[in-house]
């Protein structure tokens, strides 16, 4: 579906919904992420969320179509806000349609933890004695090597970047 | 050669600016640019190690060869959602 | 919350949702349950959902706050349609909010299931051949032990009925 | 004593009506309601094995005693969803 995943404008669940119901289809999953005031004991005022959009753009798409197939499901999509969001706004909003529930539950978890974990956003926290930080993340340093073996239809398990970092907000 | 970095996230915390001149000896690769950018300051050259490297909306590797006027993207470990 | 958990007019997520924000809740999910066009096979015309009523609305208010307790999340919302339903139309609604998602995406799981394999709704298929069926569910028969256990506070494990029918739609 | 029998789901596929009255000999239990309905239909008889019983809003075991009046609800397997 040709949207937009990167947006700067406030995440629309109808507008992500609009023209994915199917006959076939019994279970609709949704997940959104909001902006929390708080972050590790600090008081958040709003955050920032940057991004390399044509590269965030691309590997999106690529994580809701590897995850259709991995999970058999017929629809995945995933969009993420940038720019400065306030408390309770939505950062990232994903859904998955499927026959059944269980594939709908266990696709979501999934698509959302690869955007969180794999794809160049980041987020800039602003606290309440004025300072700000950009939230420690996920180093994607080995998507390369990956992108690369792909490439040369290596068949061999991929090395993942360790997640040694702490988890991001939600 | 001359190269452009665009810096995403932390690492724009250590440099002037968004994009900055990187002039490199050639033949030169992303690690060359890499080690250039490192010697400029140690909390730097730390967060690079952790950094993915992007030309286009390409991944590429450290051994990449860069040619003149690349734009190389900076993209430090990553938080979205 | 005192609002219907079963309802007789199609359901809405945004009057589910409504009040819901909190600037603590970092993660929302949802999970929708639509009607089929097919069931095991057979081309289903549309679905009628019956229910015992009051006890249906004590259980789901129970199972929301067993599952808010058990998860530790601060909230957990589920409506019901009753009558008839026709293809697509949602007959369940389950949301939970919670501050991370890993807690919101397992509390919505054992929500929905919890309210599918416990809850007096009994859902009766009209096939293309004009014959009607009623689907196989679980036995809550055991479901009154339990309550009688709890009322004279027993701390064994109970024993609940063995799920030993066909699985439900979604 | 007289009770009232409602039939949920596919119980009132055995049964004449949503609403069926019931004559049983004092003292009576849940279990003397569901052997007299059982004793109508070896179907019925089989399906009631599967049923919870519920009096208002509250479930009730097999033993549970009856009073003239009761409204004894045959909840059969649920499929909610």
């Amino acid at each position: 579906m040709d949207f937009n995943r990167i947006q700067t404008t406030p995440l629309s669940l109808d507008a992500l919904l609009a023209g994915t119901e199917s006959p076939e289809c019994g279970a609709l999953t949704v997940f959104s992420g909001t902006v929390r005031d708080h972050h590790e004991g600090r008081s958040v005022l709003r955050l920032k969320y940057t991004s390399h959009v044509p590269l965030a753009e691309r590997m999106i798409r690529e994580i809701e179509q590897a995850t259709c197939a991995k999970f058999d499901v017929p629809l995945c999509r995933v969009v993420h806000r940038i720019g400065e969001l306030g408390i309770g706004e939505s950062a990232i909003l994903a859904i998955v349609r499927s026959g059944h529930r269980a594939e709908a539950f266990a696709a979501l978890k999934y698509l959302v933890d690869q955007v969180k974990h794999r794809v160049p956003l980041w987020k800039e926290e602003f606290y309440a004695d004025g300072s700000s930080a950009f939230v420690t993340g996920c180093c994607i340093a080995d998507e390369a090597d990956d992108a690369h073996e792909h490439e040369h239809h290596h068949d061999h398990a991929h090395h993942h970047a360790a997640h040694a970092h702490a988890e991001t907000e939600t | 050669m001359q190269i452009q970095v665009l810096c995403y996230g932390a690492t724009r915390r250590h440099v002037a600016d968004d994009v900055i001149e990187l002039a490199l000896a050639e033949p030169a690769t992303v690690a060359d640019a890499l080690n250039t950018l490192a010697s400029t300051s140690n909390e730097l050259g730390e967060l690079l190690k952790q950094c993915a490297v992007a030309i286009g909306d390409e991944l590429v590797r450290r051994n990449h060869p860069l040619h003149a006027g690349d734009e190389l993207a900076l993209l430090p470990p990553v938080a979205g959602g």
